[in-house]
């Protein structure tokens, strides 16, 4: 549990928030310039704010009424910046063993996971920008920190590279260490937070699970694709052909194979404008995936879009149509309909385990 | 038994032969150490190890015995020198008068001197011109440099015309003629006094004594000192 | 002031003239030298940084003489210069010449100490902007080694208001010309109770010194806040 | 017209590429350390290459033969470098007008795409990093480059502001400047492309136009995600609820307003997870884009999915499916069947003007 | 060698150890009260900040007897040092400490560029790794900071062998104790006829003071490949 409440002034900025975090993965979204970097440097130790407190389970890390303001380095944390900030001159593998106090059980997988391997003897100088990164990555988790906080960790990625540092920061989420994420990415929000925090101009906007901020349709901070419904399903069975049957509210979906064992709960993200509805059940399509439901709203967006929310037995599913289509298939409240989700269109990334 | 003497800078070359006679003599070892006369006279007031103390000048011996530093009865002025006017070009004598045109001899250019107020060789300078009644006329002539060596280089490098300099290092310096000497009158004598120290008479007095020895004087001399101990 | 007489404020005056001068002058061959030694490679590299640090490594003396020797009338560079009217000799220009010297080896070090610090990558992207090579110079890397600049110009004025013994013997000590507040102190300590008069003008001397380095370590902090956030 | 012929070693690294890129913009793809920057760097001037030979419109920027090394201010090139590279001492203006040598008539355009008219005074220090990118995209693009250099322009930005940011690079490529962009998104790919180089460890492994590599299943330098056709079509009408109609060889493909006029030939890039197939003509859905293809070719990719060409009026459309839907259906080569596009899955990302 | 006597050897020696001593003796004080000056605010910095510079600006010849009046064995400071043992008067111990005092400036000067060139992005960096204020600054700070901790110290070290007003007015100019190389060359040119000594001394001085500098410029690269790429 992570609380902060902090004040503080830049010339034309203000940055204002009051937050709780539940354990597990927060996700800061927000645009460019918003105060996301600030906020983390606040909870790091590197930005006193003016005023205001910040408490690490119970633990007060900053409190301007008692004074008390504790240096980065009795914090416990682990930093990921956004400007890499590695040691010149140290090598890749001093960089990675800086903060591991001689122990680093984990070395060789993170090494391995990061592809930094032929790197180690290095030094910083004449990496690549995602080598930096890379680098950066594993020297924040080489550190055993009991909080990470990283600053668009994979922003320099290409993205067979994301998708393998993906999965590690599930699986760290998943160990129970708080973790504070900033990304421009609604991929990575729908695939790892378990809390989202949209920054607006240093103000709080909107908070919640990521499947409030991403379904909600009001909100679209990240652009029109990011809005989406994420649901919780059951790994029911891995199928011969590659696919992994789910159980969603008792209606299968497919996907291709997910890592997770028969019976856990996994969590997959659906974007709006990647479900099709129908009036009929469609028969003869390449699309596995038909969840039937009835609408709850339909409310038009701006342009030529509408965006219906569906209520199906997997939970709530959002579509994105064209108002055109919505009046072609007469669509309204209370209508019964199927959306359609091809079985690829749930894209890898966005599959977390729940 | 080893014996320190701190000396006149200008005295070293001097002192130097001395020390190694002495030494080949009674086997004691001499420790000398030259810096300017003020230096000198401000550390034995400060506690220096040192045993015998030659001074280019009486006023610092004379702060020294004031101080109750020096043994008493072992002081007396051991050298004398001649102060010589130089010049960079070679040229005839001139005749040091009241009429003497040294502003004419100088043709615009400076008259190198030690410090006029503070260094020995600059006192005497100042002294004998100001007795001739050449000062007032000289005076905004002078360079004045921190050290009779410094002034000779003025002189030798062409930079001064002339310069008033000891006797002693003109002597060694081809690059300067001696123009004229100026009558031991028209100054307050030069002397270097010599003295052992309170509490070292043990080690100062015998080497003291060895500078009034014959070969001793001889040494000096043919450095170009006057010796004026007995 | 009563304390102090005329011809001792002459000498702190000219005290302040000379370093002054001296530190001015000197910054931009100081610069041009820290520049070519940090980034340039020539045949001679090595013997013009230890022409630059000799007047630090032998005593003040020998610089004097040294200069004496090179510049005097009789020498054939002196009479050069003498020729087109530049003269040294016992002028406060040769006090000027002789501190700026003195102090060179400090403020060629901390500048480019500074120029070395700078990141060629920030040069670089002057240079793909257009910018040629002095205009990179004159805005971006300039600008940057300021700090450097500035400590290597506080370092050569402190040097030029505290040095004797090169300007004593290069220019010896003629009240009004060359006569510093150094050659002034001097002369007092050479006569017996001559301390006290010495410590006054020592005090005069610590005051300038300390007002320059306070403007100094404001200048800095002004240029550091500007480069800052 | 850019020639680049060129060798570099690097120790454990060898860049050695041959490369003759036509006007436009090119994209340079490929996985973190594969030699984009370095490639950048060498035809900017800042990395001199062991051997080879840089022409530029037939300026010889470079040949090591001729020992001929122009240096970078006589290149004439806007660089926008991964790292920013901001002046410190100087304003953000300062920074802007840099290279604009006094002239920059499109001062206020570039600012307020770029949205950084509240940050003029200030100097780079306190500017957050998305902030500093876009000052580092506006110098370069003030110094009115006749060729710009852009090593991932857009990485640290959210989506609205790279939806801004990315029309300004089509207007740039389309006024003839040409361009060598660095990206690890294949929306940008798509949407920007004149000509893309795919780099794997210094060498080139591809190169092509966009359709061509991104339509290449063997090629998924990108991920799975990044396969697709992108297909040129004329833009026939707008309509008053906010749709553009396309026609797509005599096919009518219905999108969000375009900007383009009507008449007007545009890209637009149909991602193969994002289409649907069915043997019968499908009605009552709420797609409204479905063509009338014959499959000429089907391949099982790795893992469950195929890939499936199809032979449409409008080009070659490409569909990921699940095997088991593939045989489900009885697709094969020669079998005549309709893809399925929803409208609003056509991202608006990937329409670029042609 | 022949063209040396053996006191000149000996006073080559002593200049080398004591330079080498002053040289290695300041340098931690230098990087504490250079680092303390930087990032440090505290009242009396600009205390602190003038002292250092004190003996940059005061003539050599005042700061030596200041040294005298305060460390001689009649001072009240130097007895309590006597008395436990610590005794700097007229010993070579004394030598290095008014070379050291003399150097002090160039070298604080010298660290302190360094240590407001490195960005604290890096040393806020290891503190939320874990690392203590002094674990930054050792594997951190100081490293970042070597270039100018190596011309910190060559400027001592140069300093140290030419220093001489200082020197010879505290701890006077006894062979073997006191006698450094610009000691003797003042005493060569002192007398007539020792320029030719004196130029031998000089001569040998260069060499010296080159071979350090040469070492100290090889340092430098090693240091600057070593972070560069
Ligand atoms: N100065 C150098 N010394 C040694 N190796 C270098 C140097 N510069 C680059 N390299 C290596 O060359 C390879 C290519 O680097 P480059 O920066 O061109 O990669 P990139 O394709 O831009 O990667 P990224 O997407 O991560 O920015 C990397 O493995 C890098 O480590
Ligand atoms: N030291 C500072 N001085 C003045 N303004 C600052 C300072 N640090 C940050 N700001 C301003 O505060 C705002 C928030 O910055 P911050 O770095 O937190 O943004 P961000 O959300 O991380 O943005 P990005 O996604 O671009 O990295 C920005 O407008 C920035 O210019
Ligand atoms: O080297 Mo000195 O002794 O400062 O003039
Ligand atoms: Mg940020
Ligand atoms: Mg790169």
């Amino acid at each position: 549990m992570l609380e902060i409440r902090l004040q503080h002034r830049f010339e034309g900025f203000q940055l204002d928030v009051d937050l709780a975090l539940p354990p597990g993965l927060t996700v800061l979204f927000g645009r460019s310039g918003s105060g996301k970097s600030s906020l983390i440097k606040a909870v790091a130790g590197l930005l006193a704010p003016d005023r205001g407190r910040i408490v690490l389970d119970g633990r007060v890390l900053f409190d301007d009424a008692q004074g008390l303001n504790l240096p980065p380095h009795q914090r416990g944390l682990g930093v990921i910046f956004q400007e890499g900030r590695l040691f010149p001159h140290l090598t890749v593998r001093q960089n990675l063993l800086y903060g591991a106090r001689g122990r680093a059980p984990n070395l060789d997988r993170v090494v391995e996971m990061l592809g930094i391997g032929e790197l180690l003897a290095r030094r910083p100088g004449g990496l690549s920008g995602g080598e930096q990164q890379r680098v950066a990555i594993g020297r924040a988790l080489l550190s055993g920190p009991g909080v990470i906080l990283a600053d668009e960790p994979l922003a320099a990625l290409d993205e067979p590279r994301k998708a393998e540092i993906l999965p590690y920061f599930e699986y760290l989420r998943n160990q129970s260490c708080p973790i504070l994420y900033v990304t421009h990415s609604p991929a990575e929000v729908a695939r790892l937070a378990t809390h989202v925090v949209v920054l607006d101009a240093g103000q709080v906007l909107r908070q919640g699970t990521a499947s409030e901020i991403l379904g909600d349709p009001d909100l679209v901070p990240a652009g029109i694709r990011s809005v989406g419904a994420v649901l919780e399903v059951r790994v029911a069975r891995h199928h011969e052909d590659g696919l992994t049957e789910l159980d969603a509210g008792g209606v299968p979906l497919f996907l291709p194979r997910v890592a997770s064992a028969t019976g856990t709960m996994i969590r997959i993200r659906i974007a709006a404008q990647e479900v099709i509805l129908s009036r009929t059940r469609p028969e003869g399509l390449s699309a596995l995936n038909i969840l039937p439901g009835t609408i709850d709203s339909l409310r038009a967006g701006e342009g030529p879009g509408a965006l219906v929310a569906l209520s199906t037995p997997a939970g709530r599913v959002l579509a994105r149509v064209t108002r055109r289509s919505a009046e072609t298939l007469g669509l309204a409240e209370g209508v019964e309909c199927f959306a359609v989700v091809k079985t690829v269109a749930i894209a890898r990334e966005d599959i977390g385990r729940g | 038994r080893d014996v320190t003497v701190f000396a006149a800078a200008s005295l070293g070359t001097a002192l130097e032969e001395i020390a190694r006679a002495y030494e080949a003599e009674t086997g004691d070892h001499v420790t000398a150490s030259y810096a300017g006369s003020s230096v000198l006279a401000r550390q034995i007031e400060q506690g220096a190890p040192a045993d015998v103390f030659l001074s280019a000048n009486t006023d610092w011996m004379d702060a020294l015995e004031g101080g109750g530093l020096l043994a008493p009865g072992t002081r007396r002025d051991l050298l004398g020198n001649a102060l010589v006017l130089v010049s960079a070009e070679p040229g005839t004598p001139v005749t040091l008068t009241a009429q003497t045109d040294l502003p004419a001899l100088l043709a615009g250019g400076k008259l190198a001197m030690a410090l006029v107020d503070s260094v020995p060789a600059g006192i005497y300078g100042k002294a004998a011109l100001t007795s001739l009644g050449l000062w007032s006329g000289v005076a905004p002539s002078v360079a004045q440099s921190d050290n009779v060596r410094s002034t000779l280089a003025l002189v030798a490098t062409g930079a001064a015309p002339f310069g008033i300099v000891y006797a002693t290092d003109a002597q060694a310096e081809p690059r300067v003629h001696a123009r004229a000497t100026f009558p031991d009158d028209s100054h307050p004598p030069i002397t270097y006094p010599a003295a052992a120290l309170t509490g070292h008479e043990q080690a100062g007095l015998p080497f003291l004594t060895f500078l009034a020895t014959p070969q001793a004087r001889a040494m000096f001399e043919r450095n170009g000192f006057r010796v004026l101990a007995e | 002031m009563d304390w102090l007489g005329p011809q001792e404020w002459t000498a702190v005056a000219l005290s302040l003239k000379v370093s002054f001068w001296a530190m001015l002058a000197s910054l931009p061959i100081g610069v041009l030298t820290a520049y070519a030694l940090a980034r340039w490679r020539f045949p001679g590299r090595q013997m013009l940084n230890g022409l630059v640090h000799l007047p630090l490594i032998l005593p003040p003396v020998v610089t004097g003489y040294l200069l004496l020797m090179t510049l005097s009338p009789r020498a054939p560079l002196g009479a050069a210069l003498e020729a087109v009217g530049i003269i040294f000799a016992f002028r406060w220009t040769g006090a000027a010449l002789a501190a700026a010297i003195m102090g060179f080896p400090l403020m060629v070090r901390a500048i480019r100490l500074s120029i070395e610090a700078v990141d060629p990558k920030l040069e670089e992207a002057a240079a793909t902007l257009g910018a040629s090579r002095l205009k990179v110079f004159a805005t971006i890397t300039l600008p940057l080694i300021l700090p450097g600049v500035l400590t290597g110009a506080i370092l050569a004025f402190a040097k030029a208001m505290g040095e004797f013994g090169a300007t004593i013997t290069f220019v010896s000590n003629i009240p009004g010309q060359t006569q510093t507040l150094p050659s002034a102190i001097y002369a007092f300590l050479q006569v017996p109770g001559g301390e006290a008069s010495a410590l006054r003008l020592v005090a005069v001397s610590i005051a300038v010194a300390m007002a320059a380095l306070a403007l100094s370590e404001w200048l800095s902090r002004r240029v550091a806040r500007r480069v800052g956030a």
